[in-house]
């Protein structure tokens, strides 16, 4: 009898255990599929209250914010100067003290920094594919309604690009839980005096860019266009990849069920034709040498080859420039490159239909400003919003933040002529991103690890061997990719 | 007392003399073998560390660099003070843990199986029988919810300072390993196979529980000591999967070494870091290699003096 | 209250105090076993019957064998890949546990004969098993590296992609790579065990075998191989729970040239994949449910290893024979009645006469 | 190979360590059979060496070892048909008793005659069926058949108990299944079985015929002129259950037959080891030092089981031990050896009554020998110590000028051509005496300058230093000189019962005896054992235990000259034996 007593008290303690490190159960059934939900109850909570100076403006005592970036690239030398300028203006009202964490896990560290409560950053500058996540497991707040009202620093969704405000709600109705502040993208390169060379102008759609391609090859012999290293990292899969599909009207995952339906048909020619696209460059060996996927191309190897005046087109990402035009200046030892290195970018080179609506689409990956759940100090809230509406409207910022590539998501600067004529601006952003109302993003879902690996598979399995079924290899990996999703729910 | 001839008669080999002969001759040009190919991974290691960038290019064959291409390159690349590779943070923070690990492991399985053994408590035999049963369940099934407590914990503890949450996260890297059932039993057998008579007589002659324990049982239990020794430094200076879960956000300064190394390893790993990584390693492994050239003999000795029993 | 009562009292006081002292001694290790493997294993048991959020509490629920009957769904591609991740791991324990027992053996033997230079040979095998697993990777993909920068395909002039292969199709080369490494890595310890284990065997046996006319290969058979069973069972049980739970080296050496991000080869692999990464958070439950199934047939293999290496239950009985014998032939005597006592006794079959 | 009659000769064995020490000095031994030979000697003296090179675990130096005119020295020691039983019993820890004792057999293949199984088990069931009464026979059969147990545990209860051969047991256990229907077989069965029997007898003898074996009566294969073809096979299990347990009855080891060796103690384990020497059923046994772990009572017994089993299976043992009371009841002829030479070799009687010299006299016996010294008065031919005086015979003086005499003739040999075999026989000596090369001083007359001269010697004409044996023989063959012409000292020595002990009674006189006290005297039970000191000598002697002996009374100790002996104490050889 003893024993059993023994075994019934130590099943007993090991149930209690995992229910309190379970938190309480309640089983909300709710799909959070449905874009449109409204918040029941909040888990987040306002503390203090604000306290006004004399021209009715928030009045802020030496509130320090933590900032977590994802900016860890050779951007981020620019993004500390650019938080240094506004420390020193908001000296002793506002401090910014950021800390960089590496792109690979990102939102797990930050997750799980906030729900441990250990070392939890304030306010959160990530890709927008992160922040479905964030909101699903309830780690960041929304900037709600009354505060803007209160302490009168309204920030309005229609002054940013439609393109990507859409996401702010992150599926919530009419709530603000994340704003845009710039987006960027892989970029083309070109050499101007090796176009003349070959007597073609700047292909403005995929046929066009074929016969260019076509033309260096006979003339030169050498690979026309420099990619990223497909087996080095992802790059090349999670921009060149997806803008093809989103060119050729193709979408990741459906809206509302988030699973991928590439077989059903508006969806399936899109995903083939884009699929059939980069065969075209990559496939015909002559055009493409140096196609993602072989093991010898590395990101130095191919930016050598733009340099060394053996590739037309550079494609990567816009911060690069700095570095690329010092190499091609020692290489070349030529003093000025403004005539020789053109800007442009990947709209329209791989739809299959130039004449469709999303011809023109390029997948970007925008930064997003969050604020953590455990923000409580209603004034440091306001300080939070105080920054993001200065890092994001100021345009003297958004130009130093667009010398590094990101084209700023925010209209009211967007539009204004010092942004648009600036020096940098004219030369390469404008060509970079034609239209930022195209730039299209991860979206609203919380698997978006689930999304980029199964692309990539896809990527790596219909490319890597181009004579690879299309249908057969989308239905067995949309199988895959929706197995994973139904599990992870 | 055998007396001794001055000159020596001539020597001639008896028939199994020779075929002990013939044995030493085959299993010493074998061993040479096998000693040879050990060592090329690491006169590898060692000598590609040396090599500059270009030789690493041209010469991958040869296991030293050619003449001239002699080069620290690499190993000032990762000492200075900037580079990402924080080895000398590795090295300490992989030394202490592993050395507290085992430490903490051969103290406790000394104490338990002492107390298995030489005390008698009710209970104790169910224990035992607990223990062989658990010992088959495999540490693999608690790591998702050791995670869970872990991260819960933390949430509750609200650490603050770096120095709290370090020492937190190596409580729990060290803390796991340390009860590890199939160690202990095997000092408890050990301990079984003891006379008695030895404990009984010191108890007789009033030695404490205390003085018996470190005066009789402890010197005779060396060899199982080494070989606990063996196991766990092995142990818990490998382990990948654990550390890796609780790292996942930490500071690269906090890694163990072997965590550290793998960022070579990664698949986003440059190919062109050949040269850094066979340095960072080299260096990894010298403290290692320097305990282990005065520990090995004493060490297998200590082993094989008075053999082990499962 | 009379001494009887007292002495009890004494006794039982005492007893109560020995008990105490037990218990003092024997709670540190109580606590750290309860707290880091007991509790961890028998939540990990509950949360297989729940979908688990360890950031967002609010999401658990029990969801009863749902996430037994998604893992035994081999339709389900992520089920398929655990599964899967099986086939290869038991395809290379079987050729890895063996080798690990029969080379550091047949080393340990040859040692024992004590070759010239013998000490400087033990410790260079024995050196490799310090090494840490990183830099056992990083050395070993250096040496089969793929492209000719590899240094055997630069000594041989080869262009053998050693690395490369999609897992489960075509990186049998991988899993060679992976083998040698491992050997190299993994024989110092068992080869320390094994000698030691040799050197104990007492000369005596050996000669005495030897005087009963067995050969030098019965020698081995039937007094090093007894003797040194316990130790050669602390090795296989070793290597075998190591090798079941595969996570290093593969981990260490994975397919460098197209690596893909899914690269999961063993079980140990495919829950570390899932558990480390945040996005897969609300998969905790099904997660726990693989483990404990993967903890199953781990415990499945332990417990045949200890019944195959274990003290084996003597069964025969050969003193009952003898008896049983005795009766007989007392019996045959007076089944043939008491004429032929003294002829019997002689007996056709004489020990002696056989040679 | 020389036609020697022994069963085993040793002709000047001898044995060189690698390191070049030598253990064992020309070892000549001739063993007839079932002798029962004990080498006895102190530790390292190369006893236990000798009998590991007869047994082949160590290699023979020099010299052959012969067993029936067949030369041993290069034969493995599984050819050799020895057994040996080791110190440390050596048995196999993982086998329990049976398989301990089984082991022999179950790996070799002995000789066994080609028996035709069939047509050997239809005679003996016929003749089975003939003899006994066919109703007790089927009820035994039945009774058999009932019980539960194997068919081979069946098979071999038939064996036994109708002392058949297990093919016979086999027929007949196949006839019983066959017509197990009906429980109590009736009488035409009978018929039935010899029909059946018949006809696989005619069939068989078909087969033989046309095969052309020639069979004897009992049916074993024959070569053309009558011999018995033989056939190495390995024995059966039911032949080796059957001689496990005829050994095991003889050491009395049935009930631990399922016990392993660590479940034993250790009377039992050497129990066992001695049947697995036993059960090889080989000529020869070898034993070293196997009492030597017993406790005192046990080693009794086992010593006399021991000698009781060697005369069962008329064996030869080679017995080696260190006690010289074992070497004494046991042994049919005694070896003493020491640091590698043989002493003495003689029956027990020998040994004991009459020593080759001092080593063996002050080694066998307990108590052993007493000896002390006296001086050779040569005029007054008597030995004389102090007021002690024995009065000797014309005859022992002419003994001790002959015994001098050739012993001087000895030394000049080995003096003049200083080779191998001299510097051996003076190892020889040595051995007996006990002095050891590295203590000896060498008595010369040098002062420091004839030291400084050697030195100068040495270093300038680099001489090999002279040998120390030849400087100590050289030493010696002086004080034999002298001996000759002066009166030395001799060790006398006297058997401990051969001293007459009585209490001085006051009015008595004793003319001729010692008066003197005991020192100690110990009450061995049956008598007393008394010690007194006699020439400054502590001396033992005997006292029957009927009367009251304490240290306070006198003693009257007399001996008579036949009952000592006299040794010199340079060689010490023996020069007056008894008598």
């Amino acid at each position: 009898m003893k024993k059993i007593k023994w075994i019934a008290l130590l099943c007993v303690t090991i149930l209690c255990l995992t229910f309190v490190f379970a938190g309480c159960i309640d089983p909300n059934a709710g799909n959070d599929d449905d874009d449109d939900k409204v918040i029941t109850e909040k888990w987040w909570e306002d503390t203090g209250e604000l306290s006004f100076n004399s021209e009715g403006k928030v009045k802020y005592s030496n509130i320090t914010i933590k900032l977590a970036t994802v900016v860890s690239g050779e951007d981020k030398d620019t993004f500390k100067s650019i938080i240094d300028d506004f420390n020193r203006e908001y000296k002793g009202r506002i401090a910014i003290d950021s800390e960089d964490i590496g792109q690979a896990n990102f939102e797990s560290t930050v997750a799980q920094r906030i729900s441990t409560k250990n070392k939890a950053p304030d306010l959160i500058m990530s890709h927008q594919k992160g922040h479905k996540y964030f909101v699903e497991n309830k780690i960041i707040q929304p900037f709600s309604k009354d505060l803007m009202e209160q302490s009168k620093i309204s920030i309005d969704m229609n002054d940013y690009s439609a393109g990507l405000s859409r996401y702010s709600s992150l599926g919530y109705k009419d709530e603000l839980f994340s704003i845009p502040c710039d987006a960027q993208s892989m970029v083309v390169f070109y050499n101007k005096t090796l176009l003349e060379e070959i007597g073609k102008e700047l292909p403005t759609n995929h046929q066009e860019l074929l016969d260019v391609c076509q033309a260096f090859v006979e003339r030169k012999g050498t690979s026309p266009i420099a990619w990223p290293a497909a087996n080095q990292n992802n790059h090349w899969y999670n921009y060149v990849f997806t803008t093809a599909i989103m060119q050729n009207g193709g979408k990741l995952y459906d809206e509302s069920t988030k699973k991928a339906d590439w077989t059903s048909e508006p969806n399936k020619t899109a995903m083939t034709k884009a699929i059939q696209s980069i065969r075209d460059l990559v496939a015909s060996e002559g055009v493409v040498k140096y196609a993602p996927f072989n093991d010898k191309t590395s990101d130095d190897s191919s930016q050598l080859e733009f340099v060394d005046n053996k590739a037309l087109f550079y494609v990567y990402f816009p911060w690069r420039i700095e570095s690329l035009e010092s190499l091609y200046k020692t290489r070349n030892n030529v003093q000025d490159v403004t005539d020789i290195i053109g800007t442009t970018s990947v709209a329209n080179w791989f739809a299959m239909d130039s004449s469709s609506a999303d011809a023109g689409k390029i997948f970007v990956d925008s930064h997003f400003f969050a604020m953590s759940k455990l923000v409580t100090d209603v004034s440091k809230k306001a300080a939070i919003m105080e920054f993001i509406k200065w890092f994001t409207q100021r345009t003297d910022v958004c130009k130093k933040w667009a010398s590094t590539g990101h084209i700023t998501a925010c209209k009211l600067v967007g539009d204004t002529d010092e942004y648009k004529n600036d020096a940098y601006c004219q030369r390469y952003l404008n060509n970079f991103y034609p239209d930022i109302d195209n730039l299209v993003s991860m979206g609203l879902t919380s698997h978006y690890n689930t999304v980029l690996s199964h692309i990539k598979t896809l990527g790596y399995e219909t490319l890597s061997n181009t004579a690879a079924d299309i249908e057969s290899k989308l239905a067995s990996i949309q199988k895959s990719f929706n197995d994973e999703i139904a599990m992870n729910k | 007392m055998l007396t001794r001839l001055t000159d020596k008669p001539k020597k001639t080999l008896s028939k199994s003399e020779r075929t002990i002969r013939k044995e030493k001759t085959v299993s010493f040009v074998v061993l040479f073998i096998v000693t040879i190919l050990w060592m090329l991974p690491l006169i590898y290691m060692v000598g590609t560390s040396f090599k500059s960038d270009y030789d690493l290019q041209t010469n991958p064959s040869g296991l030293f660099p050619s003449a001239g291409q002699w080069t620290l390159a690499h190993y000032k690349s990762f000492l200075s003070a900037d580079s990402d590779a924080k080895i000398f943070y590795w090295l300490g923070n992989s030394l202490w843990s592993t050395l507290l690990h085992v430490g903490l492991t051969v103290l406790l399985d000394l104490l338990t199986a002492y107390v298995l053994v030489f005390l008698n408590f009710k209970g104790k035999e169910k224990f035992v029988k607990l223990l062989y049963l658990w010992m088959a369940v495999p540490g693999v099934i608690g790591t998702a919810p050791m995670f869970a407590i872990f991260a819960a914990i933390r949430n509750g503890l609200e650490i603050s300072s770096d120095a709290g949450s370090y020492a937190y996260i190596f409580f729990w890297i060290v803390m796991p390993g340390v009860s590890g059932i199939f160690n202990m039993l095997l000092m408890r057998n050990f301990f079984l196979s003891i006379p008695r008579d030895i404990v009984d007589s010191a108890r007789s002659d009033g030695a404490s529980n205390f003085k018996i324990f470190t005066k009789i049982i402890v010197p005779l239990a060396r060899s199982t000591i080494m070989l606990i020794v063996l196991f766990t430094f092995t142990g818990s200076w490998n382990s990948l999967n654990w550390p890796q879960l609780i790292f996942s956000g930490e500071a690269q300064k906090w890694w163990t070494v072997t965590i550290g190394l793998t960022k070579f390893t990664d698949s986003q790993a440059a190919a062109a870091a050949t040269g850094v990584a066979m340095a960072t390693s080299v260096f990894a492994m010298l403290p290692i290699i320097i305990v282990f050239l005065f520990t090995q003999s004493k060490m297998i000795d200590g082993l094989a003096s008075t053999g082990i029993k499962a | 209250m009379n001494n009887l009562e007292l002495m009890q009292r004494e006794m039982r006081k005492s007893k109560r105090r020995k008990n105490a002292v037990g218990y003092a001694l024997l709670a540190p290790y109580v606590l750290i076993f309860l707290f880091f493997s007991v509790i961890p294993c028998l939540m990990g048991f509950v949360f297989s019957f729940m979908q688990y959020n360890p950031i967002d509490s609010s999401k658990n629920m029990f969801v009863g064998f749902y996430n037994y009957a998604h893992l035994f769904d081999f339709t389900n591609s992520v089920s398929l890949k655990f599964w899967k991740s099986f086939a290869t791991m038991f395809l290379f324990d079987i050729v890895m546990v063996p080798t690990l027992i029969i080379i550091p053996l047949t080393l340990a033997y040859l040692i024992n004969l004590h070759p010239p230079g013998y000490k400087f040979y033990r410790a260079v095998i024995y050196l490799p098993s310090v090494i840490s697993v990183s830099v056992m990777g990083i050395v070993f993909s250096k040496l089969f590296a793929g492209d000719e920068l590899g240094f055997f395909n630069a000594l041989f002039g080869t262009n053998i992609k050693w690395l490369s292969g999609k897992p489960f199709e075509n990186d049998i080369l991988r899993w060679v790579v992976i083998f040698i490494a491992s050997v190299w890595w993994q024989t110092g310890t068992n080869f320390v065990i094994l000698s030691g284990a040799l050197r104990n065997v007492p000369k005596s046996l050996y000669e005495a075998c030897e005087m009963d006319g067995g050969s030098r290969l019965q020698g081995i058979l039937h007094v090093t191989l007894p003797n040194i069973k316990s130790s050669v069972g602390i090795c296989l049980f070793n290597t075998l729970i190591g090798y079941l739970g595969l996570y290093g080296q593969p981990y260490v050496l994975h397919a460098v040239e197209n690596s893909i991000d899914q690269e999961i080869v063993s079980p140990m692999m495919f829950i570390q994949y899932y558990l480390k990464n945040a996005s897969f958070v609300n998969m905790t439950g099904y997660i726990c449910a693989a483990a404990i199934v993967f903890g199953l047939i781990v415990m499945v293999f332990g417990t045949i290893e200890r019944k195959v290496m274990g003290e084996r239950k003597r069964t025969d009985k050969y003193s009952a024979a003898y008896k049983q014998s005795k009766q007989d032939v007392e019996w045959g005597l007076s089944l043939k009645g008491p004429a032929q006592d003294i002829q019997s006794v002689g007996g056709a079959n004489n020990v002696n006469s056989i040679n | 190979m020389s036609a020697n009659s022994a069963f085993i000769t040793l002709k000047n064995v001898e044995k060189i360590y690698p390191n070049g020490e030598k253990a064992v000095y020309n070892f000549n031994l001739d063993i007839e059979r079932n002798e029962f030979i004990v080498i006895v000697g102190p530790s390292g003296c190369g006893k236990s060496t000798t009998l590991r090179m007869i047994a082949g675990l160590e290699d023979i130096s020099a010299g052959e070892i012969y067993m029936e005119d067949e030369l041993l020295n290069f034969k493995p020691c599984k050819d050799r048909k020895m057994a040996i039983v080791f110190q440390s019993y050596a048995l196999y820890p993982q086998m329990n008793v049976f398989n301990n004792i089984a082991f022999p057999l179950t790996i070799n293949k002995y000789p066994a005659p080609i028996v035709n199984s069939l047509l050997s088990a239809c005679d003996e069931v016929k003749k089975l069926l003939g003899e006994t009464d066919w109703h007790t026979l089927t009820a035994a059969l039945a009774n058999v058949m009932r019980n539960k147990g194997s068919k081979d545990d069946k098979e071999e209860r038939i064996a036994t108990i109708f002392e058949l051969s297990i093919d016979g047991a086999k027929l007949l256990y196949d006839f019983c299944a066959k017509s197990a229907s009906d429980d109590q077989p009736s009488e035409d069965v009978k018929g039935v079985w010899l029909e059946r029997i018949r006809i696989n007898e005619t069939a068989e003898l078909e087969k033989v015929a046309q095969s052309g074996i020639k069979l004897n009566e009992r049916f074993c294969e024959v070569d053309d002129d009558g011999y018995e073809k033989t056939q190495v096979r390995k024995l059966t299990n039911y032949e080796i259950k059957k001689k496990v347990y005829e050994t095991a009855e003889k050491l009395d080891l049935t009930a631990y037959l399922d016990k392993l060796p660590k479940e034993l103690s250790g009377g039992q384990m050497q129990r066992v080891a001695l049947g697995r020497a036993i059960i090889k059923n080989v000529p020869v046994f070898l034993m070293d030092e196997p009492l030597s772990n017993l406790d005192a009572k046990l080693r009794l017994t086992m010593r006399s089981e021991i000698v009781k089993l060697h005369n069962k299976i008329n064996a030869t043992t080679i017995y080696v031990t260190h006690d010289q009371t074992e070497a004494m009841t046991m042994a049919s002829r005694i070896v003493v050896m020491s640091r590698g030479f043989i002493q003495q070799i003689g029956t027990p009687e020998e040994v004991y009554n009459s020593p080759s010299n001092l080593f063996v006299a002050r080694f066998i016996g307990s108590p052993s020998m007493n000896l002390f010294d006296m001086k050779f008065d040569r005029k007054g031919m008597r030995l004389k110590h102090g007021d002690v005086s024995i009065p000797m015979d014309k005859k022992f003086v002419a003994r001790y000028d002959e015994f001098y005499k050739g012993k001087i003739a000895d030394f000049q040999g080995i003096l003049e051509n200083f080779d191998a075999q001299a510097r051996e026989k003076v190892l020889k000596i040595m051995s007996a005496t006990g002095e050891s090369l590295s203590d000896k001083k060498v008595k010369k007359k040098e002062n420091i300058f004839v030291k400084i001269k050697e030195k100068l010697d040495k270093k300038k004409n680099g001489a090999d230093e002279v040998p120390k044996e030849k400087l100590i023989s050289e030493s010696k063959l002086e004080e034999l000189k002298n001996r000759l012409h002066t009166d030395g000292a001799l060790t006398v020595g006297i058997r401990p019962e051969r001293i007459r002990i009585e209490k001085v009674q006051a009015g008595k006189k004793y003319n001729g005896c010692f008066i003197t006290k005991p020192t100690i005297c110990e009450l061995l039970g049956g008598e007393y054992s008394v010690h007194f000191d006699f020439c400054d000598k502590d001396v033992v002697a005997r006292f029957d235990a009927k009367s009251l002996i304490t240290t306070n009374d006198d003693i009257a100790v007399s001996f008579s000259l036949e009952d000592t002996y006299v040794f010199d104490p340079i060689t010490c050889d023996v020069i007056k034996e008894l008598g």
